[in-house]
C-alpha cells in the first residue's frame, strides 16, 4: 500500500471504530434502541477490503455490518440516523442498524438473518457476468454463518459458475455465546474451499496488509474470470454480542489479551516506525474524525421521527395493481 | 389467435420477453436440455443459451437467493421451482429477503422477480409434491401472487409478472398444462393485476374459484343450472391484489357465495375471501360464505383418497344447493 | 402456587418434565451456557449435561430435522428457536416432515416434538425479528398450535405440549417474558389443548385475542366498560386445535365479534376464525365479524412505526364502538 | 465375506431388481400411478450394504428408495402393495414409492424431498447416542442432494457431535436430467467430508466388496464413538430418472456402456469363477427371486384398494385435543 491507502485505510478503521463507540453511548444513553452489533476490534476487515472497492462493486453483508457499510462509502450522519431509526436515515428508519444499504453505491444490505446475504452478491456476481461488466462481488458473514445450508448452496454455484465473488468470512471465534469449536467441525473455516474446489487461504483478519494482500489476490481472480475464493479473517469482537450481552461464554483476560492487537493500534505504531504519520498527526486524525461523528450524531438526534401516516410506503414498487 | 396448451403459452411468453428485454434470464432445476420436466422452458436454451437459460444444482434457497441478488442489480430473473412446494426450501429468501428488501431499505431497492412453477394434484406425487401452497405469500407483505385458471391467463397474467416490478409468486397448476385454449398472437397481450375474471354468468349464487377449481366451479354451475340454480363463476386470478370490486358486486347481487380452492380449508386464501366479503358485503348475505377446501390431512399418495380430499364438483353442487335454500 | 415471570414459567416445566422423563432433551441456539437469549433454559445445562442441553450451530433446517430423527426414534425433543422467525429457514423439516411423516407412513411413526420459541414485537428486532407467524402452521395439517398469553398459561400448555405425542409449535411473545402471574406449583399442572379461556365476561361484544393482543384486549374492554359496552374477552389459547364452542357460546350471546391478533391481517389466524365464526353462528351476529391484526407492511424498526403497524388498545375500543352500534 | 454373506447379498440385488423390473412392467401396464424411482444398476450399493445393519439399526432413504428398504428387510409384497397405493401396503396407500418406512425395523423411511431425510438419520444416531446404545444410523442420497444446504448442515453437527451415522451418498452421475458436473463443483464428492473433518472415500458403487469393504470400516468407527464417514458409491441408474423420462441428457452408448459393468452380472461371474455358486444354481436362484416377485405382485394386485371413509386417520396421534 502506498502511503494515501494506508491512510485511507486508517482513516476507514477510526471511522468505523468511533461511530461505534458513539453508538453504544448512545445506546447506553437509551436514545438508540434494538439490536445492535458492534464490530469494535474487527475494522481492519472492512477498511483493507471495502476500500478497495469501486462505487460499480457489490458487497452484502450482515447483522453486524455498520464496519462494512462505512468501508462501502456510506456516509455516517445516514448511517447514525438510520440507528436511530430517523426519517433521515439509509432506510427512513424501516430498516434500522441490520438493514443498512445503498443500492446504488453497490451495497446490497446488511442483513438481519444469518448467511442470507450470501447468495445476494452471488446474484450480483451472476448478474455481472450475464451483463458483460468487470464488476466484484464481495459478501461479508461470520463463522456461525457457515454452518448454515445457504453458504453451502452458494458457494458450489459460485465456483460451479465461475463467478466473480470474494466470500469473506469473519471468524471472530463466536456466533452469539457460541464459540467456534462448539458449532464448527473445522478449526479453518477457510478448509471449507476445498468442497467447491475454489481457493480458500486463512488470514490474520487484525492485520491490515494482510487483508489486503489477500483481498487483491481474490478479486484479481474473480476479474480474471476464474472464479471466487473464500477468505477467512481471523478476529475478535471486543463487545458483547449485541449490547446488553452478559458475555458468559468468556473471560475478561481472553478479551484484553486480544484488545492487545487492536488492528487500529497495530497500524498506527506501523506508520509511527515507518514515518507514515507521526503520533501528533494521529492525534490530529482522531480530532477530525470525532469531529465527524460528533456532527453524525448531532444531524441523527436533531432528525426527526418518521410520519406514522408514511408505514405503508415502499411495500411495492408503484401501487398493489 | 392461436390455440395453445397452457404450458405452451406460458413458455411462448418468457421466450417473447426474453426476445425484447435482455435483462430477463431463467434459472431453475432441470431447466436447460430437459426443458422443465412440464416442458415450460423446452428449446429456450437452443434460442437463448446458457447465459440466460441456467439450470441450478438442487439449492433451492441459495438459487432463490442468487436470483434476489440479480434482482437488485438491474436483471429480471425467472425462477422456476420444479414444484412449488419446494418453497419450503425457500421460504427465508422468499419471505424474508424478496417481499421485504425494498421496504427495509427504506424503499431504495426494486425487485423485479418472478418465482413460478407448478402445483397441486393429479400425478400420484403424494403428500410433499401435492400441495397448493398460495396461501403462505399472502399472509407476509411485499409478493404479488397469481394463480391462472387457463392458457390465456396464464399468458396474459404472466407478461404482466415479468414486466412487473416487484417479486410476483406465480403459482401453475400441473393438471392445467395440457388444457389448451385461445391464445392472443399480440406479444404485448397482457391482463392486469387485481382484476377478477366472471367466467359465467349468473344470478342466484357466486361461487368464487381459483385455478384447477375454477373449471370444477363451471361443471357444477351447469349441473346446477339444471336445478334451476344460476350460479355466477368469479375467479380472481390473482390472489393478492385481490379484486374485491367484482366479488362484492357478485355476492351483492346473488346474497349467497362458495368460495372454493384446492389448498387446505383451515387458513387458506378461502378464509380471507370469505371474511372480506362478510366485511364489505354482511348485510347482502342471505346465508354464510360457505369455504371448500382440501380436508385436514396430507395429500395422499392412493389416487381414490387423493380425490376423497380435495373438493369435487359434487361437492361443489352440494355447497351451493346447502346455502340456496335457506 | 408461586409467581413467575413467563420465561421462568417456561424454563421451570422444562426442567421438571426433564427430571421424571429422561427421554426429553432440548437443542437449539445459544441454550447452553447462555440460558436461551431470553432466559428459557438458563440453568439447565448445569442440572442436566450437555447430553440433554445441546447447543446447536446455527443451521435451524438441519437441527429441525435431527430433532425429527430422534422423535422418531424415541426421543422427545425440545426444539429452541430463537426467534420463530427463522422457522422460514426450517418449513420443509417442519410442513413436509414432522407434519406429514405420521400420516404419510400409515400412522407407523409417532413425533412427539416441541418446536418453541418467541415472536413479535417489543425490542426493535426490526422485519425478520418481529413477525408473528403462528398462521403458516394451521394450514397444514399435522402440526397444534398453542399460543400462551400468560405465565400460567405458558406452564400448562407446555406441559400438555411436551407430553402431547404429536409435533408443536409453541408460540411465545417476547413482550412477554417478563410479565409475572401466579403458576401452580403441582408439577403435574397442565392445561388441556382446544380449551379457550374466557379472560373477562361481558354480554355486549366478544373480543377474541391471542398472545400479547389478549392484555391489550382486556385494557379495551375496561375502556369500554366506561362506555357501557360490556366486552367478553375469549383467548382460544390454542389455535389447533381451536375452540369454537367456546367462540361459538360467547358470540351467540353478544351478537358481535371482534378478532385481533398481531399477525397480519391478511390471511391470519383471525380469517380463519372470522369465516369459521360466520360458518357456525350467522344468524346469530348482528354485525360483521372485524379483524384486527397487523398492517399489510413489514415491521419497520422504528418503534413510533413499529406501533402504527400493530393493533393498539385504541384501535380494538374503535373497532368494538364501530360494530355496536350497527 | 463368507459365503453365507454373499448368497445374502447377491439375493438382495437380484430382489431389488426383479421388483423393480416388475414394478416398471405394472406402471407399463397402467396398474401403477404415480412418481416410481427405479434404483436399477445402483443395487450393489443397498445390498452391500443393508444386509450388514441389525433391526435396530437405523436407515433413511430417497425417493429412489425401495432398494435400501429391501436391504433393511422390508416385505416386497407389502412394498408392492404400497407401490400400487393399496391399503396392505407399508403406508395403508397413503405415502407411495417414496414414502416406504417401517419405524420399528429401523427403516426410517424414504423421502421425496431430496436430502430430508440426512439429518433424519443423524437425529436416530444422536439419539442411540443419548440412550447410550451402540445402533448405528445409515443415510442415503443421491449426487444431486449433496448441493443441498442440509447436506452442509447435517454433515457438520454429526461430525462435531461425533454421532454413530454413516452417510453414503449414491453418485448415479445424475440428478435428473443434469449431470454431476453441471451441479456440483467438485469431480468428487467424498471430498466434501473434508469440510467436517470427517473421513471420506470414494468406492466403486457397482463392486459389493468394495461397498462391504468401506461401510463396515465406517460402521466401526461409528461404533467406535470416533464419528461419522461419508462415503462416496459411484454408479450409475439404467432406467430414466422417473419411468416416463425421455432421457435427453444422456446418449443410449452411456447407458450400455454401464449396463457391462452390472453388479449383478459382475457378482455372478465371481461367484461361478469361485465356485460359490454354479451357473445352474444362479438359474434357480433367478426362478426362486421371480416367484418370490410374482407372489409380491399377485398380493398387491388383488389387495383392497383404501376406503375414502379413513382418510381423515393418522393424520395426528391420537385425538386431536
Ligand atoms: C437464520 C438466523 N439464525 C439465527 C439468528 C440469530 N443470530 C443473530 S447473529 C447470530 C450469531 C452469528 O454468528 P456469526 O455468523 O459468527 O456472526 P457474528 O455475530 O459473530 O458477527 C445469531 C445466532 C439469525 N439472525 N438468523
Ligand atoms: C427439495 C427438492 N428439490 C427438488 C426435488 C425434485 N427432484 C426429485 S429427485 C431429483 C434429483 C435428485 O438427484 P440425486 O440426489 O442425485 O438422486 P437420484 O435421483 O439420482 O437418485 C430432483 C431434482 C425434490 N424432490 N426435492
Ligand atoms: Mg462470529
Ligand atoms: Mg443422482
Amino acid at each position: 500500500m502506498d502511503k494515501k491507502t494506508i491512510l485511507k485505510v486508517y482513516e476507514t478503521m477510526l471511522t468505523i471504530r468511533k461511530f461505534e463507540e458513539c453508538a453504544l453511548k448512545l445506546f447506553e444513553e437509551n436514545k438508540l434502541r434494538g439490536s445492535v452489533h458492534l464490530s469494535i476490534g474487527q475494522e481492519a476487515v472492512p477498511a483493507a477490503t471495502g476500500t478497495f472497492l469501486r462505487d460499480e462493486d457489490y458487497i452484502t453483508s450482515t447483522h453486524r455490518g455498520h464496519g462494512h457499510a462505512i468501508a462501502k462509502g456510506a456516509r455516517v450522519d445516514l448511517a447514525m440516523a438510520e440507528l436511530m431509526g430517523k426519517t433521515t436515515g439509509y432506510c427512513g428508519g424501516r430498516g434500522g442498524s441490520m438493514h443498512i444499504a445503498e443500492v446504488e453505491k453497490g451495497n446490497l444490505g446488511a442483513n438481519a438473518i444469518v448467511g442470507a446475504g450470501i447468495p445476494h452478491a452471488t446474484g450480483a456476481a451472476l448478474s455481472a457476468r450475464i451483463r458483460g461488466t468487470d464488476q466484484v462481488a464481495v459478501t461479508y458473514f461470520g463463522d456461525g454463518a457457515s454452518n448454515e445450508g445457504i453458504f453451502h448452496e452458494t458457494l458450489n454455484m459460485a465456483s460451479l459458475w465461475n463467478l466473480p465473488v470474494v466470500f469473506i468470512c469473519e471468524n471472530n471465534q463466536f456466533g452469539l455465546s457460541t464459540p467456534q469449536s462448539k458449532a464448527c467441525s473445522v478449526k479453518d473455516i477457510a478448509v471449507r474451499a476445498g468442497a467447491y474446489d475454489m481457493p480458500g487461504e486463512v488470514v490474520d483478519g487484525n492485520d491490515v496488509f494482510a487483508v489486503e494482500k489477500a483481498f487483491l489476490k481474490a478479486v484479481k481472480r474473480a476479474k480474471e474470470g476464474k472464479g471466487p475464493t473464500l477468505l477467512e479473517m481471523k478476529t475478535y469482537r471486543w463487545k458483547g454480542h449485541w449490547t446488553g450481552d452478559p458475555e458468559v461464554y468468556r473471560t475478561r483476560e481472553e478479551v484484553e489479551a486480544w484488545k492487545k492487537k487492536c488492528p487500529i493500534l497495530r497500524l498506527e505504531k506501523h506508520m509511527v516506525d515507518k514515518g507514515v504519520m507521526s503520533t501528533a498527526e494521529i492525534a490530529n486524525k482522531h480530532k477530525e474524525v470525532d469531529g465527524v461523528i460528533r456532527k453524525a450524531e448531532e444531524f441523527a438526534l436533531t432528525s426527526p421521527e418518521p410520519d406514522p401516516a408514511t408505514v405503508l410506503d415502499n411495500v411495492y414498487f408503484g401501487e398493489v395493481n | 389467435m392461436s390455440i395453445k396448451k397452457y404450458a405452451v403459452a406460458i413458455r411462448d411468453v418468457i421466450a417473447e420477453e426474453m426476445r425484447s428485454d435482455s435483462s430477463i434470464f431463467v434459472m431453475g432445476e432441470d431447466i436447460g436440455p430437459q426443458g422443465g420436466i412440464f416442458g415450460c422452458t423446452r428449446g429456450l436454451l437452443d434460442e437463448f443459451g446458457e447465459n440466460r437459460i441456467i439450470d441450478t444444482p438442487i439449492s433451492e434457497a441459495g438459487f432463490t437467493g442468487v436470483g434476489i441478488g440479480a434482482a437488485l442489480t438491474g436483471m429480471r430473473p425467472i425462477i422456476e421451482f420444479m414444484y412449488m412446494d419446494f418453497t419450503y426450501e425457500a421460504m427465508d429468501q422468499i419471505l424474508n429477503q424478496a417481499a421485504k428488501l425494498r421496504y427495509m431499505y427504506g424503499g431504495k431497492a426494486t425487485l423485479p422477480l418472478v418465482i413460478r412453477g407448478q402445483q397441486g394434484i393429479g400425478r400420484g406425487n403424494a403428500g410433499t409434491h401435492s400441495q397448493s401452497v398460495e396461501a403462505f405469500f399472502t399472509h407476509i407483505p411485499g409478493l404479488k401472487v397469481v394463480q391462472p385458471s387457463g392458457a390465456r391467463d396464464a399468458a396474459g397474467l404472466l407478461r404482466t409478472a415479468i414486466r412487473d416490478n416487484n417479486p410476483i409468486m406465480f403459482f401453475e397448476h400441473k393438471a392445467l398444462y395440457a388444457n389448451s385454449e385461445e391464445v392472443p398472437d399480440d406479444t404485448d397481450f397482457s391482463i392486469p393485476f387485481g382484476v377478477a375474471d366472471v367466467k359465467r354468468e349468473g344470478g342466484d349464487v357466486t361461487i368464487i374459484a381459483t385455478s384447477l377449481m375454477v373449471g370444477r366451479a363451471l361443471e357444477a354451475a351447469d349441473i346446477l343450472a339444471k336445478d334451476s340454480i344460476q350460479a355466477e363463476v368469479v375467479d380472481p386470478r390473482t390472489i393478492l391484489p385481490l379484486d374485491m370490486d367484482t366479488i362484492n358486486a357478485s355476492v351483492r347481487k346473488t346474497g349467497r357465495a362458495v368460495v372454493v380452492h384446492e389448498a387446505h380449508k383451515t387458513n387458506g386464501v378461502g378464509a380471507e375471501i370469505a371474511s372480506r366479503i362478510m366485511e364489505d358485503s354482511f348485510k347482502y348475505l342471505d346465508a354464510p360464505v360457505t369455504r371448500l377446501g382440501a380436508k385436514a390431512c396430507t395429500l395422499p399418495f392412493n389416487l381414490v383418497l387423493e380425490n376423497a380430499v380435495v373438493p369435487g364438483v359434487d361437492d361443489i353442487v352440494a355447497a351451493v344447493q346447502n346455502i340456496s335454500y335457506r
